[in-house]
């Protein structure tokens, strides 16, 4: 029975999705359903924040390595809490929106978390440097075409590729780096795209039904059989 | 007020970048504040967006009582605190698969199968002088060939049920080819992208915080 | 243009109306009355009134909610003209007094589709044409219902592939449940599995597993986590850990639940405790931040990325790739893919990833559904194959089988609203 | 461990020490001139050559040289005077044509469709586009699709008041310029204002009702612009300003983008559905070089690069390594 019921309600509700696109009075039942995703979302913060909490308390309290670091976390949990549940330094008091400008809470999302996101994000500057040293290396076919193609691309954007090749007069122009790059992105690239994006897309039906049918139910904590 | 915004952007800033030369105290600070203050971030506008802006105001103030499903499925994902009440907390979880399941089913299908094979079915050669011609120029004609042959031969690499031999391993190999030249050309572009978003960053320390910068 | 023409202009066309319905008089005189209130009187040479459009209809959208009208018109005679600016669109809903604007169209476009309709309200509306000086007299329409219709047919294309390819699936599932085994060719990301599972048990560190940075909502998502059932039932068997940080709640729950079977099944209950998974935060780069630490300082000795990821794929691979971890991604995210393939030792290349699970259980039933994708597959090869075909002869030869094939081969695969 | 942390102190203050010097002491801008601007580009090139040849022999560097060489190479230029040589492309003129072509006291849309993470390319755009603007006496009305456009304009804006030329055009909020701030809906927000702006912007960004900003009091729709201008970091951005403001009411319509964007509206530029295209820190640039200021978009570009150059040298290092070693190890195994 406790395993049954899962199931149950997998299969009802996967097929009346399915079925719901063909009748229009039931077709926005996929907007109800994500109104649901997000109020069950909101619950499940409980089991995160509280997790959260938990774990950091639990360093502090047994002294576990850099337990120091996790009181800046909890700290900075609690803080950003009762800023935004409190609306502290609000300008506009309880009733205005929660991040209106001036408020402890959308200073602490300037200061604090767009700075850092926003590094974060452009480690990735160096990152992409160092993959394309380490990994751009003609070890084998597939990584010399990876290689050929990416090269092609990068130096098709840079002034470098547009005067090393300018000399190739216009009736083989296709061979200019700058149209060789567009050519690359528009004919190789897309078949790749495509059959990518067909496979994705029949590889989640395959997926889905298997779902639905109860066919895979390791999610579920449920062993298959 | 503005000094203090600037200072800590940039303590922040340089303290996960350390992280390039190795771990550090100062990453370990920048992370662990990163992660609380974020954590409470998403929570809050979770909580003021959904579980007020939606069950709250939709429930009492639009009467919308069919928002209590959702509301009865997150009592009962809490459940899983209860010692015995972990079972029920599956409930909600098999609605959600179901419905993605089903959802994505749908859509999945409808945009990327049945749009990506509708984009494909492109001329060969078109008729514009009164006799069959290259479409447009040789060049365009090429393309279309290659986008087809290459769609073909990717959709080939990715058959399971079939083993990779013979001229089946070969357009299987040649598929996936083709996929590394798509892998190729995004990484290279992609490559351009991120560069600025270093720039900015660099601006940020050295224009908008020690005013070094023109 | 003078902008209080524009703002008085309903106020002009209320006049207008009422004129027109009262007096006998023709409308374009009330206009030209109106105009002369601001240009000098009696010169009718100045102001250019365009011929209003013809047939003017208004036809409810077919197989929707009723939330659609289809306005439709001939142009007028005037369309062509340099002066002439467009077509004004209003409705007025049954019960409401006035004509409201709904959109404006320029020159040459003759239809004009309401989005916002209700069903079972009547709808009547009003065309005009105008230029920069005058406005044609309106033509109105006849009522019209939109109805909520029970069944889109339109979508029968939708319905007729759908269920050839999911009928495909479930045909081989079913047909393997009666125990024929097929062959499923290797795929090397997988095989890898064992191997780098040991590595890790032979070198006493632990395992990381990243299933995205999605919430159960993704499908992604959930192809992780059964690979994740798949992966901790090999590792319950050796004495290592699983470090699985999460992004998001939700997939906090189902990851533990997940393990927990998993080690109960390997008959080593007692092995499993909570803290294997935990939850960071839900933000992109902080998660990323946090895992970075996390692995530089666990050193695990495998890393596994199975989800859906975003730009913080490399930022991963890259940090997984400098602690010498042998790496296993898999994703459906396109443009992540590259970063995956360059940084990492094996990729499951989007349909791989939800293959994987089926792959790893090798159980004849979730086997026979990846037969099913081939056919799948091999489907959208001869429907492209077709459609090209059907496009080429369409334009080399002259003959009305190959334009009705060409229709056909293309209505089959296009979505129309 | 102690060691380690004594080591990691002493390294924090020095940063500690150079930032208050920085900040505090040196308060003037720093500049290379192109004398010394040129010595660092021979000396970067020669480091690179040495890293080469030291590859060749047999001496692998690693990830961290690789990051010291992106970071400086995206550092250094920001102080650079040298700019390299920009080529306008059509598009880029057809812009900067476009707002030429519109009389004094012309109103000018301008929809910031983007957030922090995208404003190094987008925001030199917007810097130049208010300069051109204003420099001409056309009026500008802000709006967002994003939540933080209009953030980011009050920003581009502030920047521009500061040039000297523009300061002395004692342009005023309300008359010269408004920010109708941000409103959600994506392009059905572009759809609503095609019948009426105030029904989508009851106040501006700072709460002024509609009616009372004298700029806007009579502008009804799309019909009262003479030109709009789109900065667009995705979805919603510029292909629905197109699909619905120019398919449907007929706006003259230039757009910036992101370098990532950029090739998607390559289509509808052919098709002249866009006035002008600026696409990544390259379009930036070359705006700036148009209207004929040097700004961040030249500013970046050199460094964008002189960073794209590193990459590609050290793909070219990678190889050299993977290939000798190779080498080696086939002469190991005769």
């Amino acid at each position: 029975m406790k395993r049954q019921v899962p199931l149950i309600i997998t299969f009802i509700v996967g097929v009346v999705l399915i079925v719901s696109v063909f009748f229009p009075r039931v077709e926005g039942w996929n907007e109800d359903f994500s109104i649901f995703f997000d109020i069950i979302a909101v619950f499940a913060y409980f089991l995160g924040g509280g997790n959260l909490i938990r774990v950091h308390l639990d360093k502090v309290n047994k002294k576990k390595r850099d337990w120091g670091f996790s009181i800046v976390t909890l700290f900075g949990f609690l803080l950003m809490l009762a800023a935004g549940l409190f609306k502290l330094w609000n300008p506009g008091g309880f009733t205005a929106d929660v991040a209106a400008t001036g408020s402890l809470f959308q200073l602490m999302y300037d200061w604090i978390f767009n700075p850092l996101g926003a590094t974060m994000y452009a480690l990735l500057a160096f990152y992409v440097a160092s993959a394309s040293y380490r990994a751009f290396r003609a070890k084998n076919r597939d990584a010399t075409i990876l290689l050929i193609a990416s090269f092609v691309i990068l130096l098709g954007r840079t002034p470098l590729g547009v005067y090393a090749t300018s000399w190739i007069p216009e009736s083989f122009s296709l061979l200019q780096i700058p149209n060789l790059a567009i050519w690359i992105m528009t004919s190789p690239n897309l078949a790749g795209q495509r059959a990518i994006m067909i496979g994705i897309a029949l590889g989640v039906v395959s997926m889905s039904l298997r779902l639905i049918l109860g066919v895979e139910r390791t999610h579920l904590g449920a062993g298959n059989e | 007020m503005e000094e203090i915004g600037l200072w800590l952007g940039a303590f922040f800033t340089l303290g996960i970048i350390s992280f390039l030369y190795k771990d550090n105290p100062w990453y370990k600070i920048s992370e662990s504040v990163f992660v609380g203050v974020s954590a409470g971030y998403w929570f809050i506008v979770s909580f003021w967006d959904n579980l007020y802006g939606k069950l709250f105001v939709g429930v009492f103030e639009n009467q919308d009582y069919i928002l209590l499903v959702g509301g009865v499925f997150g009592v009962m994902m809490l459940l899983r605190l209860l010692p015995k009440g972990g079972w029920i907390s599956r409930w909600p979880l098999a609605f959600i698969v179901g419905a993605i399941s089903g959802f994505y089913l749908m859509n999945y299908f409808s945009s990327n199968v049945m749009k990506q094979v509708y984009s494909t079915m492109l001329p060969l050669f078109s008729n514009e002088f009164g006799e069959p011609v290259f479409s447009a120029s040789v060049a365009d004609s090429v393309g279309t060939i290659m986008v087809a042959v290459g769609t073909f031969a990717g959709l080939i690499y990715f058959f399971f049920s079939k083993e990779h031999k013979g001229v089946f391993g070969g357009a299987a190999k040649f598929g996936i080819w083709v996929i590394m030249v798509t892998f190729g050309a995004s990484f290279g572009y992609t490559v351009m992208s991120r560069m600025s978003l270093l720039i900015g960053r660099m601006y940020f320390i050295f224009g908008e915080w020690l005013k070094l910068i023109e | 243009m003078i902008d209080s023409e524009n703002s008085n202009k309903s106020a002009i066309f209320f006049v207008s109306i009422i004129l027109s319905v009262f007096l006998p008089v023709l409308p374009a005189i009330s206009q030209e009355a109106v105009d002369s209130a601001d240009s000098s009187a009696g010169d009718p040479v100045a102001v250019f009134v365009p011929e209003p459009p013809r047939n003017v209809t208004a036809v409810d959208h077919n197989y929707d909610r009723g939330e659609n009208v289809d306005v439709s018109w001939d142009l007028s005679v005037d369309d062509t003209s340099a002066m002439f600016l467009g077509y004004d669109v209003y409705r007025r809903a049954e019960g409401e007094g006035e004509f409201k604007l709904i959109g404006t169209v320029p020159a040459g476009v003759d239809t004009l589709q309401d989005r916002s309709t209700k069903a079972d309200t009547g709808y009547v509306y009003k065309v005009v044409a105008r230029t920069a000086q005058g406005e044609a007299p309106p033509v109105i329409t006849e009522r019209v219902v939109p109805d909520l219709e029970m069944v889109n047919f339109k979508l029968w294309n939708v319905f007729l592939i759908g269920l050839f390819v999911s009928g495909a699936v479930i045909f081989f599932i079913s047909h393997a449940k009666r125990g024929k085994k097929l062959f499923i060719r290797k795929i090397a990301g997988l095989e890898a599995i064992d191997d780098a599972i040991g590595r890790a048990t032979e070198m006493g560190r632990s395992i990381l597993f990243i299933p995205g940075i999605n919430d159960m909502d993704d499908v992604q998502t959930i192809a992780g986590i059964t690979i994740l059932g798949r992966v901790a039932r090999v590792v319950a068997d050796y004495e290592i850990s699983i470090n699985m940080p999460v992004a998001r709640s939700i997939v906090l729950a189902t990851a533990r639940e997940t393990i927990k079977e998993a080690y109960a099944s390997a008959g080593r209950p007692d092995s499993y405790n909570d803290d294997m998974v935990r939850y960071i935060t839900d933000e992109q780069f902080g998660y990323v931040a946090a895992v970075d630490g996390i692995m530089v300082r666990d050193k695990p000795a495998t890393c596994f990325y199975l989800g859906a990821f975003f730009a913080e794929s490399l930022i991963l691979a890259e940090t997984g790739n400098s602690i010498g971890a042998i790496q296993i991604a898999g994703t459906a995210m396109p443009a992540q893919l590259p970063f995956f393939v360059a940084a990492c030792d094996f990729t499951l290349i989007g349909e791989e990833l939800f293959a994987a699970s089926a792959y790893l259980s090798n159980e004849p039933r979730q086997l026979g559904s990846l037969k099913g994708q081939d056919v799948g597959k091999l489907a959208a090869m001869v429907a492209i194959a077709l459609g090209m075909l059907g496009t080429t002869f369409v334009e080399i030869w002259d003959s009305s089988f190959v334009d009705d094939f060409n229709w056909f081969i293309h209505r089959l695969f296009s979505i129309v609203s | 461990m102690r060691q380690n942390l004594k080591w990691e102190l002493l390294v924090y203050l020095g940063i500690l020490i150079l930032a208050i010097i920085f900040y505090w002491v040196i308060t003037e801008p720093i500049t290379f001139s192109p004398m010394v601007s040129v010595i660092i580009v021979v000396l970067i090139g020669l480091t690179l050559l040495y890293i080469f040849v030291m590859t060749i022999r047999g001496q692998l560097f690693g990830r961290r040289t690789v990051f010291l060489f992106v970071g400086v190479a995206v550092v250094l230029p920001l102080f650079m005077t040298i700019s390299q040589t920009i080529k306008l492309s059509p598009e880029v003129k057809e812009l900067h044509d476009a707002v030429l072509e519109l009389k004094p006291g012309s109103k000018v849309l301008v929809s910031f469709d983007y957030d922090p993470p995208s404003a190094p390319e987008l925001q030199p755009m917007a810097e130049t586009f208010f300069y051109l603007c204003l420099k001409r006496d056309l009026k500008i009305i802000i709006m967002g699709l994003w939540p933080q456009g209009p953030q980011q304009a009050e920003m581009a804006m502030q920047a521009v008041m500061e040039q000297p030329d523009i300061a002395a055009k004692n342009v005023q909020y309300g008359i010269d310029y408004v920010n109708l701030g941000f409103q959600t809906g994506n392009e059905f927000v572009i759809q609503r204002m095609g019948t009426s702006f105030r029904s989508m912007f009851n106040s501006d960004y700072y709460g002024t009702p509609y009616d009372s900003l004298p700029l806007v009091r009579n502008t009804n729709n799309f019909s009262n612009i003479d030109f709009s201008f789109n900065l667009s970091a995705g979805y919603p951005g510029t292909v629905e300003w197109v699909q619905v403001a120019v398919d449907r009411y007929g706006v003259k319509l230039g757009a910036g983008n992101t370098a990532v964007q950029a090739p998607q509206i390559y289509a509808y530029l052919r098709a002249g559905q866009v006035k002008g295209l600026l696409g990544g820190l390259n379009g930036a640039a070359e705006f700036e070089k148009a209207v004929g200021i040097i700004g961040k978009g030249t500013k970046f570009m050199v460094s964008q690069s002189f960073s794209h150059v590193i990459v590609i040298a050290f793909i070219i290092i990678g190889n050299a390594a993977f290939f000798l070693g190779e080498r080696r190890r086939n002469k190991e195994s005769l």
